[in-house]
């Protein structure tokens, strides 16, 4: 297994690398700069000029990647070209955010989605199997930020049932923090829970003809233990790379949840950050985002591992 | 007679619409081992299954099935569950998928045992281990947390009769437990059997299609076909006098190794005299291979320095137990492997370092025929054009020509050329392997390689296959490299026999050099360990492989 | 992006900035002191004092450089903590803010004598010299204050006395006054800039709140500064800004009492927010103006006819109806807000729709099929919704056009490089004098270089306009100016827009400024009612 | 192929796509106005659907709505398999290269999607190409992944080894041989594609990032309608059905085509 994250983490380093390059190349090809985002349409040629200096866009491409690189070596995410605050202040409190929604929400779709797969799985053919499938497919065509809206509007307008509070940290106020995430985790939830229930029906279905399971049963262990300790355990396996899939999806889609429901994280940040043509921000919040996205595929692969024993190393 | 302990009367089982078992009934008494014996499709391992109720939810089953004197068919879930595993043990064919992949082997049994016997677990695994100790797996401490993948096939096979046998049933089934065990391997598994039916007087219903098991493990027979048991005798009466002409038919078509010893009237004279092999077809010398073994654990070397030659027109047996490399070299022969040392010559070119260009023209002399009639042949492509690829490829013919050639082919091979429309799995595996034949054959090639062509057939299938072939080679001409583990079917077909064991030439020789008087131990204990179909030359044979057994290493 | 979902600021922008959160690093500002929120009621309908203003800003702001404006929401933070010498009183006439007595002692020279007493947040004396070090920084090129460009007239500040300060002008400006009142003039102290502190994240100044804390795109908290020099003020013990970019979200958290007032009401909600008994609207419709400018040298739109031809092309009333929903003023004719000095309404309908002129005028310029592809932003839907309800009209006169739509830093680097010949824009104007032109159609203007523009007249009547002190004489100069870019037509003017800002009921004594430009200075006499 | 016919559900998810379709690339023949003509007062009730914010008839700008969105998904998904396919059956046929191919495509997967989008978009322009070229880059190591696999096993069976004894080159094996066998799974895979490029574009729309106007897309009309909620929800409303309704059905649609398909295979979508 060491050998295994040994060779990840190698893999996961040289990824970054090029990420943190594609994305430092990207955002300079994007036309217009942060100096011109600083000041606004007002601004002459000439203070324009001395804002590219003090932000230092002039110096050599090079000698900026290579002090990008140097920077970053010594935990230095740099400094926003715009707000002039550290990257290293506001980045943490964002990646919180995102990682909260995004975990909660794959949390509500593993702990709906595998009872509901189970049992549309146990009961393949009949009308359980037939609503649990339909609903599914249902909540896998939701455009998010329909469902978004529409819960925005009946829970916080209509019915303030969680009236659209101002944002608080968890440990500020943990109740107002917790009853903030519940319509964005909801959203997130639906299309995930849609995902884990199909994924788990289908690998149930496949495993209850698997021979061991016949065996299981030949010797006379009670059903019910038949179901769980065979069918459902050897489930998991596609089941957990399909999460750590979802998981991976999931923190792309952040960013309508985060526009919509005025959530602060990662995606809004990065947004923002765009729109200014921060690049240390946007470089900052990219690896960022790349970093949780290889964490979560480890993650995702070394639980599918430690369930699989005979997993060899894809 | 002691009253039977399980007896099964006018059984029958339908699916659906169509009927797979059609009133089958037998006894079966404590101590005897009764073999149900028959082709596939002929219902014996439905019957089998019926018996616990393991049918799927489509299987309807009547009828009487009789468990000491209590009915079970029809028996409620809660009487069923108690027999399961306490009163009746179950052993099944493939031991890769028969056990629970993510629960350590000894967890299983445990399980198996409180199923019935409540106790704490300590105690469930130290009755495991006993239980892997009485099946003979060696050091049993160790092997008890072992995961399934982590078990020979042998072993795995032991470990589920563990299982099976852990609450010390009545009656134990074995559904083709040997089948896909090698010779040696399965001989193992047939005196542990034995042994259990002495020892704890457990009644064994075996059901099989090899005849040489019957005859090696077998006390009475019941002989299936098409959902009937057609006939049912003691073993010695059964092999000495068969009533019913399909039970006839059966045993004659099992190949009977030491039989064709005798020398066969239609072979030319000579044939056995060891040919001249001065312009060998294939020539391969010093040939090592290796395969990227699993990560951390360095290059796996398979072939490991062999040499052999194939002369014009003869065929050279391959015969080694699975892992012994026997296919690797097919793939070598034909260039899909490319050897790390050593020369391969084919038809006097060296194609060791050869490119695909340069492969192209000696590939044009080589026909290959496979294993698994279920992939041998492109599901997507209809039989006619699976023969005329070659032909493409080899641009010995197009359009029309390459039509008519086909539907020669086909005629060669028995199949109604009218069939050349339709897709593989619309034929039986016979017939798809009779397709694989003739497209090995549409090149006209001097060299055909047969990697295990009959070894997933039934026993009257396979022997069509083998007349054809052996007709085929008589006709054209070709030499032909035969890789199989049975000795029986290679006694039928080839001139000399090479036996390759973990990827060295063990033994090369003529036939009744190699079956008849073998030299190396190896050699000795492969021949003795395979099964003949006639009981009392098998016991014979048995006593002899225990002395030889004892002799030196255990199988 | 679809004009309607856009707030004032970029859409992209906003999502980034939407909602706040806590700090790790400067102090926690989200969870509120509970005391501060405590509201005593006044004595019989005088202003209650205590409670913290809830204010839902459409763009969080860049940063607090006290000389740089980078839009309006910033400039309102802005105006809490700092004051600028003058500032405009309810009627949008200029009067006093630090400055007791002001005025011209000659045409080049304007006295100027501060309040005495007045005290920075860390307790320091304002001086005159904290006045001239102030100036000194809007005029270094390197702080690239917003009215820096202004300031060339204006040779040095001499500090004559601990609260007098002498503006030496190298020639007469009559707009300086209207300059030291703009909303990015804010006096610094000279010590604190000195001490090398960052201006961008720090504040100190001499406004009614202190800073207390910011997370960007979270919150900016401030709290009452008891020594604040106008008697009485601010009531409120603090404000909290909280960014909200989305449109939708911003009038639901007001609606749902997340917040007791937000800016830019997007036009699409302000009848929802007028019906709503427990809302209150500000609006005005004089300041924000709406314009397509020419690249003028490149043809055909060298040749002024093809310009004035689209000018003619426009139906400025059916775009008003389909982009603002009727919340705002079409233009056609002069542009200057009511009661700047020049600002008349005989010029009205100079440009009136009449497709059939816009024909002649292309077939007597000599284009007979005249294909325009107009830039935009697709950032702000007060930019975008307008662009995108002219082409209608446009292709009822015979003229293909279509809609280029960036994102706005794109939109602005594309439109330095003169790529589009037609562009839609938007602006206003910088400070509440006539002279402010000057940044749009002076020959070394901002917008008039994006629009190659230099027109001799129009040079010599802004300095006409400078030099004149006399209100009338003013009047009549710049009123000829309009008639001027109205004839030459480098670009034409299209809409002006209803700004407004709305908060609930219990939000008592803000208004918005009449004329003059936008500030947000009524937000410091604002007080609470207790929350209903 | 009886099967397929025979099977509820596809007919009528089958036949709600094609009515789709019809309508949305034929949609001049079902509406009388251009989709950027001021026909009706904004906000207003007339015509089938009535009018939007900018007095435009919904009806139509719902079909040339429809018919962007479908032209975006479906180009994306076309651009997303073919090279996902190559890439992956590459990977899966020449062991050598599968590490890299699979880690390069790994960067791709790991790259967040919406930076991605924003960059290509604000670099290239914002436009229904550059949407389609966004969205079908985002989903190429889907394919990829999927044809690795797939690959992998079907390169072990019988007759890919015994194409290759005869002489046949990787090329002419892989697509005449392999690409066959694994249209399957990655039919299906289209197909989930598809119903998640039209809820990205949706997104995109959301964002600014989407179709241009004047020209309408479902999500650019989606986006619209959320500002006029309470005034006229149709405007949102209508829009976001289809969108539900079209995705719906083309899940339907391939799950009712895999079981008829293949039977025994029911791989987990």
């Amino acid at each position: 297994m060491t050998r295994f994250l040994l060779r990840r983490t190698g893999l996961a380093v040289f990824q970054l690398f090029v990420i943190g390059t594609l994305v430092f190349l990207l955002v300079r090809l994007i036309p217009g700069d942060p100096a011109r985002a600083a000041l606004g349409e007002t601004a002459d040629a000439e203070q324009l000029a001395h804002a590219r200096a003090l932000m230092r866009l002039n110096e050599p491409v090079a000698e900026q990647y290579a002090g990008f690189w140097a920077r970053l070596l010594h935990g230095d995410l740099g400094t926003s070209l715009i707000s002039g605050r550290a990257v290293l202040a506001d980045l943490p409190i964002r990646l919180g955010n995102t990682l909260e929604l995004v975990l909660l929400a794959l949390a509500v779709a593993l702990a709906a989605g595998i009872p509901l797969g189970r049992a549309a799985a146990l009961r393949a053919g009949r009308r359980t199997d037939h609503a649990v499938t339909g609903g599914s497919i249902l909540g896998l065509s939701a455009p998010v930020f329909v469902i978004a809206t529409l819960l925005l509007l009946l829970f916080s307008v209509y019915w303030p049932v969680l009236p659209q509070q101002r944002y608080v940290t968890l440990w500020d106020d943990p109740l107002a923090h917790l009853r903030l995430l519940v319509l964005p985790v909801l959203t997130l939830a639906i299309g995930a829970t849609a995902v884990i229930t199909r994924m788990t029906r289908a690998a149930m279905l496949e495993t209850a003809s698997a021979d061991f399971v016949r065996t299981a049963r030949a010797t006379g262990i009670a059903e019910r233990l038949v179901v769980r300790r065979h069918i459902l355990r050897n489930s998991l396996v596609p089941v957990v790379n399909a999460a750590g899939v979802e998981l991976a999806t999931l923190i792309g889609g952040t960013v309508l949840v985060e526009t919509v429901f005025g959530w602060p994280g990662l995606s809004s940040y990065l947004i923002n950050a765009v729109s200014t043509r921060d690049y240390p921000v946007i470089q900052a919040v990219v690896l960022a985002a790349a970093v949780l996205v290889i964490a979560v595929n480890l993650a995702a692969d070394v639980a599918g591992r430690l369930i699989d024993p005979r997993a060899e190393a894809v | 007679m002691t009253e039977p302990v399980l007896s099964l009367s006018d059984l029958r089982v339908d699916f659906g619409a169509t009927p797979a078992v059609r009133g089958v009934s037998f006894d079966v008494r404590p101590g005897e081992i009764l073999a149900l014996v028959g082709e596939s499709g002929s219902g014996k391992s439905v019957s089998a299954l019926s018996v616990l109720g393991l049918l799927p939810r489509t299987a309807r089953a009547r009828g009487s099935i009789r468990l000491a004197g209590d009915e079970l068919l029809g028996a409620g879930e809660a009487r069923l569950r108690a027999a399961r595993g306490a009163e009746v043990g179950m052993v099944f064919q493939e031991p890769m998928t028969a056990l629970n992949p993510v629960y350590p082997v000894g967890r299983q049994i445990a399980d198996a045992l409180r199923a019935h016997r409540p106790m704490p677990r300590a105690a469930a695994y130290e009755r495991a281990v006993a239980l892997l100790d009485q099946v003979g797996i060696p050091e049993p401490g160790r092997r008890v947390r072992a995961y399934p993948h982590e078990l020979s096939g042998g072993q795995r096979q032991r470990a589920m009769i563990a299982m099976a046998i852990c609450c010390d049933p009545k009656v134990l089934i074995a559904d083709e437990p040997t089948t896909a065990l090698d010779v040696t391997v399965q001989a193992g598994i047939l005196d542990l059997l034995r042994e259990l039916r002495e020892r704890l007087g457990t009644a064994i219903v075996f059901v099989t299609h090899d005849m040489g098991v019957v005859a090696d493990v077998a006390d009475r027979v019941a002989v299936m076909r098409a959902g009937e048991i057609v006939e049912q005798a003691p073993v010695t009466d059964l092999f000495a006098a068969p009533r019913d002409p399909y039970t006839r038919d059966l045993l004659a078509a099992v190949p009977h190794l030491g039989r064709a010893a005798e020398p066969d009237p239609t072979r030319p004279p000579g044939a056995d005299a060891p040919p001249s092999v001065e312009a060998p077809v294939l020539e391969l010398r010093d040939v090592t291979a290796e395969y990227p073994g699993r990560p951390g654990r360095g290059r796996h070397r398979a072939i490991d320095g062999v040499s052999l030659a194939v002369g014009p027109g003869e065929v050279l047996g391959l015969v080694g137990e699975s892992g012994s490399g026997k296919s690797t070299l097919g793939r070598i022969a034909v260039g899909l492997v490319r050897a790390a040392a050593g020369t391969v010559r084919v038809c006097g070119h060296d194609v060791t370092r050869a490119s695909r260009r340069e492969l192209r023209p000696v590939r044009r002399r080589i026909g290959v025929v496979f294993q698994d009639p279920g992939s041998s042949l492109n599901p997507r492509a209809t039989i006619g054009a699976a023969i005329a690829e070659p032909l493409h490829l080899a641009g010995l013919a197009r359009g029309r020509a390459a039509r008519a050639r086909v539907v020669e082919l086909l005629d060669a091979v028995g199949i109604p050329s009218a069939w050349s429309a339709r897709y593989p799995h619309e034929l039986s595996g016979g017939q798809r392997q009779r397709v694989g034949i003739a497209r090995a054959i549409a090149v006209r090639p001097d060299l055909l390689i047969a990697d295990e062509p009959t070894s997933a057939l039934d026993v009257s299938v396979q022997a069509t296959v083998l007349d054809l072939l052996t007709a085929l080679q008589r006709e054209l001409g070709f030499a032909c490299l035969f890789i199989t583990h049975d000795l029986a079917v290679v006694e039928m077909l080839a001139d000399r026999i090479t036996v390759l064991r973990a990827g060295r030439v063990v033994e090369t020789g003529t036939r009744t050099e190699i079956l008849g008087s073998p030299q190396d131990p190896y050699t000795r204990a492969l021949v003795a360990a395979a099964p003949v179909p006639d009981p009392e030359r098998q016991r014979h044979r048995r006593t002899e492989r225990h002395t030889l057994l004892a002799g030196r290493y255990a199988g | 992006m679809h004009p309607a979902t856009m707030g004032r600021r970029s859409f992209l922008a906003a999502a980034g900035a939407a909602g706040l959160a806590a700090a790790a690093g400067c102090g926690d500002v989200s969870g509120v002191d509970p005391r501060l929120d405590r509201v005593t009621p006044g004595a019989s309908g005088r202003p209650s004092r205590g409670g913290v203003l809830r204010y839902g800003l459409s763009t969080d702001p860049v940063n607090f450089d006290p000389h740089v404006s980078t839009g309006t929401a910033s400039d309102a933070v802005r105006q809490m903590m700092y004051n600028t010498l003058l500032q405009y009183d309810a009627d949008g006439r200029i009067v006093g803010d630090l400055a007791a007595e002001h005025g011209w002692t000659s045409p080049t020279t304007y006295e100027v004598r501060l309040r005495d007493g007045v005290r920075f947040h860390d307790g320091s004396v304002l001086t005159a010299e904290d006045v001239a070090f102030t100036y000194e920084r809007m005029k270094d090129p390197d702080t690239t204050a917003t009215v820096g460009p202004f300031l060339a007239e204006l040779d040095r500040v001499d500090p004559v006395s601990r609260t007098t300060a002498v503006f030496r002008l190298s020639e007469p400006n009559a707009a300086l006054p209207a300059i030291l009142a703009s909303v990015s003039a804010n006096i610094v102290s000279k010590r604190w800039i000195e001490s090398g502190v960052d201006p961008k994240t720090h504040v100190m100044g001499t406004g009614p709140f202190r800073f207390a804390g910011r997370v960007p795109g979270v919150s900016t908290m401030m709290e009452r500064f008891d020594e604040y020099f106008e008697p009485g003020l601010p009531y409120l013990n603090g404000i909290q800004f909280v960014p909200m970019p989305d449109d939708y979200a911003r009038v639901m958290a007001l609606r749902s009492a997340a917040v007791d007032m937000i800016d830019y009401v997007p036009l699409t909600h302000v009848d929802a927010i007028r019906r709503n008994p427990r809302l209150r609207l500000y609006a005005d419709a004089t300041i924000g103006f709406g314009y397509i400018a020419f690249i003028n040298d490149r043809p055909p739109f060298d040749d002024v006819r093809v310009r004035k031809a689209i000018g003619y092309a426009l139906d400025r009333t059916e775009m008003l109806r389909t982009a603002y929903l009727g919340h705002g003023s079409p233009v056609t004719g002069g542009m200057l807000p009511k009661g700047f000095p020049g600002a008349s309404t005989d010029l009205d309908g100079t440009y009136g729709y009449d497709p059939d002129r816009t024909r002649a005028l292309l077939r007597q310029a000599g284009v007979g099929h005249l294909a325009v592809d107009m830039l935009a932003t697709s950032t702000y839907s007060v930019h975008s919704r307008p662009a995108e309800a002219a082409l209608p009209s446009l292709r009822r006169a015979g003229i293909d056009a279509g809609l280029t739509r960036l994102e706005w830093p794109s939109y602005l680097a594309v439109q330095m490089a003169h790529k589009y010949a037609v562009r839609y824009g938007g602006g206003n104007l910088l400070y509440g004098d006539p002279d402010a032109l000057r940044n749009f159609v002076g020959s070394n203007g901002t917008y008039a270089q994006y629009m190659n523009f230099s027109d001799d007249r129009v040079d010599a009547l802004l300095a006409a306009g400078r030099r004149a002190r006399d209100p009338g004489k003013r009047a009549e100069i710049y009123h000829d100016l309009e008639k001027r870019v109205l004839d030459r037509a480098p670009w034409t003017y299209t809409l002006k827009r209803d700004q407004a800002e709305a908060a609930r009921t219990n939000v008592r004594g803000y208004a918005h400024p009449p004329t003059g430009t936008w500030t947000s200075v009524a937000l410091r006499r604002t007080w609470l009612e207790e929350r209903t | 192929m009886r099967a397929v016919l025979r099977n509820r559900r596809i007919l009528i998810a089958g036949g709600f796509l094609i009515l789709v379709v019809v309508l949305s690339v034929g949609w001049r023949l079902f509406t009388p106005y251009g989709y950027q003509d001021q026909v009706a007062v904004p906000l207003s009730g007339d015509g089938l659907l009535g009018g939007d914010d900018f007095g435009r008839d919904v009806f139509t700008r719902l079909l040339v709505g429809i018919r962007t969105s479908l032209l975006v998904a479906a180009g994306s998904v076309l651009l997303a398999a073919v090279a996902g396919v190559t890439l992956g059956m590459v990977a899966g046929y020449t062991r050598r290269a599968a590490t890299v191919i699979m880690r390069a495509v790994d960067v791709l997967l790991s790259f967040p999607a919406i930076i991605l989008a924003i960059a290509v978009v604000a670099v290239l322009g914002p436009s229904v190409r550059n949407v389609l070229l966004v969205i079908g880059v985002i989903y190429i190591p889907r394919f990829a992944r999927i044809a690795y696999g797939q690959t992998l096993t079907v390169t072990r069976s019988d007759y890919v080894a015994a194409a290759q004894a005869m002489g046949s080159g990787p090329v002419r094996t892989l697509t005449r041989v392999v690409l066959p066998n694994i249209g399957g799974p990655l039919l299906v895979q289209a197909a989930l594609s598809l119903s998640f490029a039209i809820q990205t574009e949706t997104g995109l729309s959301f964002l600014g990032l989407g179709a241009q106007p004047p020209l309408s897309s479902l999500g650019t009309m989606v986006a619209a309608g959320r500002d006029f909620l309470e005034v006229r929800p149709s405007l949102l409303v209508v829009p976001a059905l289809v969108v539900v309704a079209i995705v719906l059905a083309i899940h339907v649609l391939t799950d009712g085509l895999r079981d008829a398909l293949d039977p025994r295979q029911g791989s987990p979508s």
